[in-house]
């Protein structure tokens, strides 16, 4: 339904949000209010708009009083400016004839005192009214998805992804930076609350990665630039020098042997430092893919070329290139899953628990290769001094639940510490003691689990651990560590001495989370992770279309979650593949050729190159599809010619106006 | 460099030598301390606990002077007592980030005939000492090595809490850097920010000499020659009492407690005169002397 | 009828301050404000925008004309802005912008650009309370009572010229 | 009495360019002449204000009205005129926008007053004696107008049915103005009668205009000397040009001078000033704050720049003078 002889029929809603809104908004009051505003045929307030009677309501008035505008005052247009569009559309009105108010996030939320509230909430309602009797009938812009998908990072999400999306028929780009993919659950021993072996159920899916036909797999490789748009994005990927040729090296491992480095002596990443390894290496048994690398950072013949090169005279497939140089490839994709991963807190940060200072603490990922078969130790439960500890203190919560660190809980500490404490005392007998401020045992299993450890006689001890220190104040704990805590379920400071103390370490976003969130133009949330469209209803979704979050880089998650979330990633874009194409946000510039003056000022503004200069007609001309709304150059137009789609200078001012009226509705000409 | 320079009341009292060996220091590393005219107390003291206002107003005092005596650049004040320091401190973020407080001190400075406009920044010598000039400057003016001197770093419980600006709040590592670049060795000693008894040594006597001989005989057991402080009270309670310890506790403690300023002094070749080291209950020279490459008898 | 928006329910003036935001910085830190419930004062409005290089001068000058005591405009960190460079024009401008509005007799902290990422809710609170209680500090502007005060010399009534 | 349609031309606050603007007509003057009868053209022929109350209304056919309006005598001849002719024509950037004129709208009234009557270095006035509006001497009464807060354009005193731009408009534009009166062929009321795209359009620099112009540095055009082949504006030298309405033929930019914006803005734009500033901060390339500022100081005085000729029409219209009460007249 659209103006009958252009006149201006306005449905007003106010929504109730439950209490959510109407607590602190007088929500009758405003409608009351708008109800006397010009143009205004219906004003309502209403429970849930965003229900279904809610939706109906709104059909319903459509039709009956011939309404051609619509304003909805209720949460953030960010959450439900679609739902309300859509709904008009279906009752035939334009649905960008359609503008909502936020009362919610801007009103009800952060405000207390009810009058001003109910005041904030009247302007903006009455600037909407305005507003919307300016806006204009449009037609969105579809574009086609391009089927090819691209995952970033090979940890258990990203591998996840990849196959589901594979499994799909879809054709997949798995770019990995590390030589090998597997992430942080390669270098776990077991997994909790199962105790069944980390690589056991995470190397089949690596090699099913890597042998997947719809899979092209890069390790050691980084994405440094994305352009385009949803559907159509170009991605261009830098390959780090191996100085090992891929498709040649079949990881037969001669070369390792045969370098000039009888000894390894380099502290290997892998197993964080605790083990050595060459030059020359290959990260772990069963990487992916299986194929060495040399590290020019330690590597003789690329650091200074003096060297006799045993590697290459080795290598009978010539797969060594001690002069490889890194290259680039550009692909194109429709669709991003980023599954970029954490990072693990530095205890360093928390100087009172001496990690760095006393050889004997230990981070959890490094307990967990010191019990790990595949680990520098083989299992053995050695410390860096040599002795075999008989008692362990398993520290919670560090670099987690913390002011001065990290305010938020690492979800994955207590059951990985439970895990960790059952092994630690399963290898070696030792007396283990857990400092908690709370076990956090949800999930499937977990509480279970916890019972089980407590049979196990393993010490739980509740507080926060003070610190750990060689002061030692009597003889028995000469040459131990002391881990000072207060006792709370006692209600006395406690002296625990430990031959071992292991730091549960807590998760962080990666150290250049903020310059990939640049590259692929998503944002972060306050802790720095990868911030999600909506916490509860698009927790995969960025507000970049087409680009998703999986695993931890969008918050600490354990195994389960990380795979669920792979998963929904992948659906995501499974969706946006197989809907062929999309809808796009009809917000672009247009240009007025009459007024133009081809004076040429906006074309350098546009960072998209969507304006040039015809030479024949002397004027601007702007192609929409490049044009991404942005609208610098509608701002910037000195003859007024260039004009916005959803943002027209007149839908602005009069949003203006309608915030600073002050006369009264009757006289509130338009 | 210049600064202006707070010196508090200890630091013209007990801390005498700390005064001393400090402008020595800082003169022989070319930097120009202008002591802060008019100065008053910072109100350290329990007037905070009675009207918060003025406390922040007697504080705030010494900040708008300050502000109104530099015209170029912001005007950062050393005050290198950590009583004065965390007060300064304190008063200096509150006004940034407390709507009644920057009223209050407003008020109470206009009854005064002054203003602040919130620009002086605090510092502490050892972030001067670390960040401004930096160790290797410090290693360049060295010359008598501390080779061999085994030195506990001890910065007592206000320089770095609550208001870390500059060092680790439990671990701090500035000063042993510095001692460092004397040539000196530094303990690794946990107690380094741990209470060194404060006034509980002269209220609750007990409480305050446990804590006290708690530092002493673990600064000894972890090997050091002597201790070297960056806190007036600090090393008063460390110097002064072990007599006493040595007698309640069947102690045999005769540890050297400094000023870290003032081995600076020494390893400079600074005259010991201008360092006040003879101002100090229990003279480091020997234990310092006797070392080879250490300081000759006659400065 | 229409409540006075220049007074609260007790008749004291209230500063009212424009906000331009940009849709996907600023605005969505605002609404992470509201999620995370930080209250604050409630004397400004939010126009939304898509991009902080969206708002003209003429908005920003059209805002205080009509009657406001302020005006923000929030966009992303420079190196953020989701459309790679709006947000340095918006700079660029309010450099310029704020000095003519200065000489116009528009003081300094009614106009105010800040660069508030998505995460930073907490950056919106205190922004904008610091610049309610500055503009407070300022008091109100009242351009068009200004200017309707200055009409008031002019002669409306022709028979007041016309003697025939 | 002739049956040709009756002129008037009239003056408020203005230079006087307009009035010489229309002998600029030069020959083609006299086919004007033949064709209409002018009756009020106060610098050319005697007249009294008397004579014009008394005309019957809307007896002139058009009148041209250059200058703003600064006074209570001018606020008053522009109602007078309003009523007395059938066309009203504000001719000139005065009538038009303010004008020049308008730029006093930066300063409060008692201090111009107190300059020109005190401090002026050529004046000698020790008793700072001021003109009275009314003063009686010998029985006889004297008045003066009184002297506005504030200088506006025409439209912000009386209707306006076409806007001439310019200072002054050029013969063109005012030959094409009275040609179409005559034959009746006018654009709809409200009209400004010059194109309505900007500048840059007849410039005959344009296509020396780089499409990717970025200006580094901002001068003033005593500072540099300004080559004549190439676009101003790429020369780092402000030109209005680009928000400035058309139909001089780019006459500044064409004697090697960049456009000053007297012509005002094109219809879809509300604030000319506000609009070049936008484009040229745009435009400039700096992008670290200090550096933006330092380039940006390049241009001294945005309002003088901006607004030189439409300040009182621009949306702020007068600078804010808070301590300045509303003026009570003597």
């Amino acid at each position: 339904m659209s103006e009958q002889n252009g006149e201006i029929r306005i449905g007003f809603y106010v929504c109730h949000c439950g209490h959510n809104i109407a607590n602190i908004v007088d929500v009758a009051a405003v409608a009351r209010y708008v109800a006397g505003l010009p143009h205004v045929v219906v004003s309502r307030e209403y429970k849930y708009m965003c229900s279904d009677p809610g939706q109906e309501l709104l059909r319903q008035d459509i039709h009956d009083h011939r309404l051609n505008r619509i304003v909805v005052a209720s949460c953030s247009p960010l959450l439900h400016e679609q739902t309300f569009r859509t709904a008009t559309a279906k009752a035939g009105v334009n649905p960008f004839y359609f503008q909502m108010v936020n009362i919610r996030e801007n009103v009800s939320w952060v405000h207390e005192d009810p009058a001003e509230a109910t005041l904030k909430a009247r302007d903006l309602a009455r600037a909407a009214v305005r507003r919307v009797a300016a806006h204009k009938a449009l037609q969105p812009k579809t574009v086609s998805i391009n089927p090819d998908v691209l995952v970033v990072g090979g940890g258990i999400a990203g591998i996840h992804a990849a196959l589901t999306l594979a499994n799909a028929g879809k054709k997949v780009t798995l770019v990995e930076r590390a030589p090998t993919i597997g992430g942080h659950m390669a270098m776990f021993d077991k997994t909790f609350p199962t105790l069944d072996c980390a690589a056991c159920i995470l190397t089949p899916k690596m090699s099913a990665v890597k042998n997947h036909p719809n899979i092209t797999l890069w390790t050691y490789a980084e994405v440094t630039k994305v352009d385009g748009f949803v559907g159509n994005y170009t991605v261009t990927v830098k390959h780090k020098p191996r100085y090992v040729k891929e498709d040649l090296c079949v990881g037969c491992l001669e070369c390792i042997d045969a370098c000039v480095y009888k000894e390894a002596k380099v502290p290997d990443e892998f197993n964080r430092g605790l083990g050595k390894r060459k030059p020359i290496y290959i990260p772990f048994p069963q990487a992916t893919p299986q194929v060495v690398l040399i590290d020019p950072e330690t590597c003789i013949a690329v650091k200074s070329g003096k060297c006799k090169r045993t590697c290459v005279e080795k290598c009978d497939r010539l797969a060594i290139d001690l002069d490889q140089k890194e290259s680039f490839d550009e692909i194109t994709v429709g669709t991003i899953i980023l599954a970029t991963g954490f990072k693990t807190f530095d205890p360093k940060r928390v100087s009172y628990y001496g990690y760095g200072r006393y050889p004997n603490v230990y981070i959890s990922l490094e307990a967990e290769r010191l019990i790990n078969a595949s680990g520098p130790t083989s299992g053995e439960l050695i410390l860096r001094d040599g002795r075999r500890p008989k008692t362990v203190g398993i520290v919670h919560c560090v670099g987690s639940r913390d002011k001065n660190t990290h305010r938020w809980c690492s979800r994955t500490c207590c059951m990985y510490s439970l895990k960790l404490a059952h092994l630690l005392k399963e290898h070696s007998g030792a007396e283990v003691y857990n400092f908690y401020i709370d076990i956090r045992a949800a999930g499937k299993a977990y509480e279970e689990f916890y019972d089980k450890l407590l049979e196990e006689n393993v010490h739980f001890i509740r507080g926060r651990v003070a610190e750990v220190t060689d002061w030692a104040v009597i003889p028995e704990e000469e040459g131990k560590l002391i881990i000072r805590v207060e006792d709370t379920m006692i209600g006395v400071v406690r002296r625990i001495p430990v031959d071992m103390v292991v730091l549960a370490v807590g998760m962080e976003p990666q150290s250049d989370a903020q310059e990939v969130r640049r590259l692929f133009n998503i944002s972060c949330s306050t802790e720095g992770f990868f911030l999600e469209r909506h916490p509860k209803l698009a927790p995969v979704d960025t507000f970049t279309d087409g680009i998703f979050i999986a695993g931890a880089c969008q918050g600490p998650k354990d195994i389960p979650d990380s795979v669920a979330q792979a998963g929904a990633a992948a659906a995501q874009a499974l969706m946006l593949i197989d809907s062929g194409e999309i809808k796009l946000e009809p917000n672009t510039a247009y240009l007025t050729e009459q007024n133009c003056s081809g004076c040429k000022s906006c074309i350098n503004l546009c960072p998209y190159h969507a304006i040039s200069y015809l030479d024949d007609k002397h004027r601007a001309s702007i192609n929409e599809a490049l044009c991404k709304g942005c609208g610098t150059c509608v701002a910037s137009c000195p003859s007024g010619a260039i004009h916005q789609n959803l943002f027209e200078d007149e839908e602005i001012y009069s949003e203006i106006d309608g915030l600073l009226a002050e006369r009264s509705p009757e006289s509130t000409a338009v | 460099m210049k600064y202006l320079y707070y010196p508090g009341c200890s630091l013209k009292s007990t801390g005498r030598p700390y005064d001393e060996s400090l402008r020595a220091v800082f003169a022989a590393l070319g930097i120009e301390l202008t002591e802060l005219d008019d100065w008053n107390c910072c109100g350290a003291t329990a007037y905070a606990s009675i009207d918060e206002n003025q406390a922040f107003g007697l504080a705030a005092r010494n900040l708008a002077i300050a502000e109104a005596a530099v015209t170029d650049g912001p005007p950062t004040i050393v005050a290198p007592c950590s009583a004065c320091f965390l007060v300064l401190t304190k008063t200096q973020r509150y006004f940034e980030d407390y709507d009644h407080v920057r009223d209050g001190v407003t008020r109470e400075l206009a009854a005064a005939g002054l203003t602040y406009r919130g620009h002086v920044k605090v510092r502490h010598p050892l972030d001067i000492l670390i960040h401004d000039v930096g160790l290797p400057a410090i290693a360049k003016l060295v010359q008598h090595q501390m080779k061999g001197l085994h030195v506990a770093s001890y910065y007592g419980c206000q320089v770095v809490r609550p208001f870390a600006t500059f060092d680790d709040p439990l671990y701090p590592t500035s000063m042993d850097a510095i001692m460092r670049s004397l040539g000196a060795e530094t303990v690794d000693w946990p107690l380094k920010t741990r209470c060194c008894g404060g006034s509980l040594s002269g209220t609750i006597k007990e409480a305050g000499l446990r804590l006290n001989q708690h530092l002493l005989v673990e600064a000894l057991r972890k090997g050091s020659d002597l201790v070297v402080t960056c806190c007036p009270l600090c090393q008063f309670n460390l110097e002064c009492f072990q007599k006493q310890i040595n007698k309640n506790y069947d102690e045999r403690i005769s540890l050297p407690i400094m000023y870290f300023t003032q081995l600076m002094g020494l390893a400079f070749g600074i005259p010991e005169k201008e360092l006040g080291i003879r101002r100090l209950f229990i003279d480091p020279l020997p234990v310092i002397g006797a070392l080879k490459g250490g300081v000759p008898a006659h400065v | 009828m229409d409540i006075q928006q220049t007074s609260d329910s007790s008749g004291t003036w209230q500063p009212k301050i424009i906000a331009f935001f940009c849709n996907w910085c600023t605005y969505t830190a605002a609404d992470l404000a509201g999620v995370s419930r930080m209250k604050h004062d409630s004397h400004f409005r939010i126009i939304r925008v898509m991009c902080s290089g969206r708002v003209d001068p003429q908005f920003v000058i059209d805002a205080f004309a009509r009657g406001a005591d302020g005006v923000l405009i929030g966009g992303c960190h420079p190196g953020d802005c989701h459309y790679m460079e709006g947000n340095y024009k918006a700079l660029r401008r309010f450099h310029l912008l704020s000095r003519m509005l200065m000489s116009m007799g528009i003081e300094q902290d009614r106009f105010r650009l800040e660069w508030i990422s998505a995460s930073e809710g907490e950056k919106v609170r205190t922004v904008i309370n610091d610049m309610v209680r500055r503009i407070r500090a300022l008091g109100p502007l009242r351009l068009p009572a200004g200017l309707a005060e200055l009409d008031g010399e002019l002669k409306t009534r022709e028979e007041e010229i016309l003697h025939v | 009495m002739s049956d040709k349609p009756k002129v008037g031309f009239y003056w408020c606050a203005s230079c006087g360019g307009c009035e010489e603007s229309i002998v600029d007509l030069a020959e083609d003057i006299l086919g004007v002449l033949d064709a209409v009868d002018i009756r009020l053209w106060p610098v050319a022929m005697d007249f009294k204000r008397s004579d014009v109350e008394a005309m019957a209304d809307r007896e002139l056919a058009v009148t041209f009205l250059n200058g703003a309006i600064r006074t209570s005598e001018q606020e008053e001849m522009a109602r007078i005129l309003r009523r007395k002719s059938g066309l009203l024509i504000a001719y000139g950037s005065c009538a038009h926008l303010g004008g020049i004129p308008g730029l006093a709208n930066q300063f409060p009234r008692e201090e111009i007053l107190r300059f020109v009557y005190e401090q002026s270095p050529t004046t000698e006035n020790t008793e700072k004696i001021r003109p009275l509006t009314s003063a009686e001497d010998q029985g006889r009464k004297t008045t003066l107008p009184k002297f506005f807060t504030m200088v506006r354009s025409l439209d912000q005193i009386v209707e306006v049915d076409y806007y001439l731009p310019g200072c002054p408009p050029t013969p063109k534009l005012l030959l094409n103005a009275v040609t179409a009166i005559l034959k009746g062929e006018l654009p709809p009321k409200g009209s400004v009668l010059a194109p309505d795209t900007a500048l840059c359009d007849e410039c005959p620099r344009r296509d020396s205009k780089p499409v990717d112009l970025q200006i580094p540095e901002f001068h003033r055009p005593h500072q540099v000397v300004i080559d004549p082949a190439l676009c101003i504006l790429s020369q780092g030298v402000v030109c209005m040009g680009p928000a400035t309405r058309g139909g001089c033929e780019a006459a500044c930019p064409a004697g090697n001078m960049p456009c000053t914006g007297c012509s005002g803005p094109t219809s879809g734009v509300a604030d000319q000033g506000a609009k070049i500033l936008s484009c040229l901060a745009a435009s400039s390339s700096p992008k670290e704050e200090d550096e933006i500022r330092r380039v940006l100081e390049g241009i001294p005085d945005p309002v003088g720049t901006f607004y030189r000729y439409a300040l009182p029409t621009s949306i702020l219209r007068r600078k804010r003078m808070p301590a300045e009460t509303p003026q009570a007249h003597q």
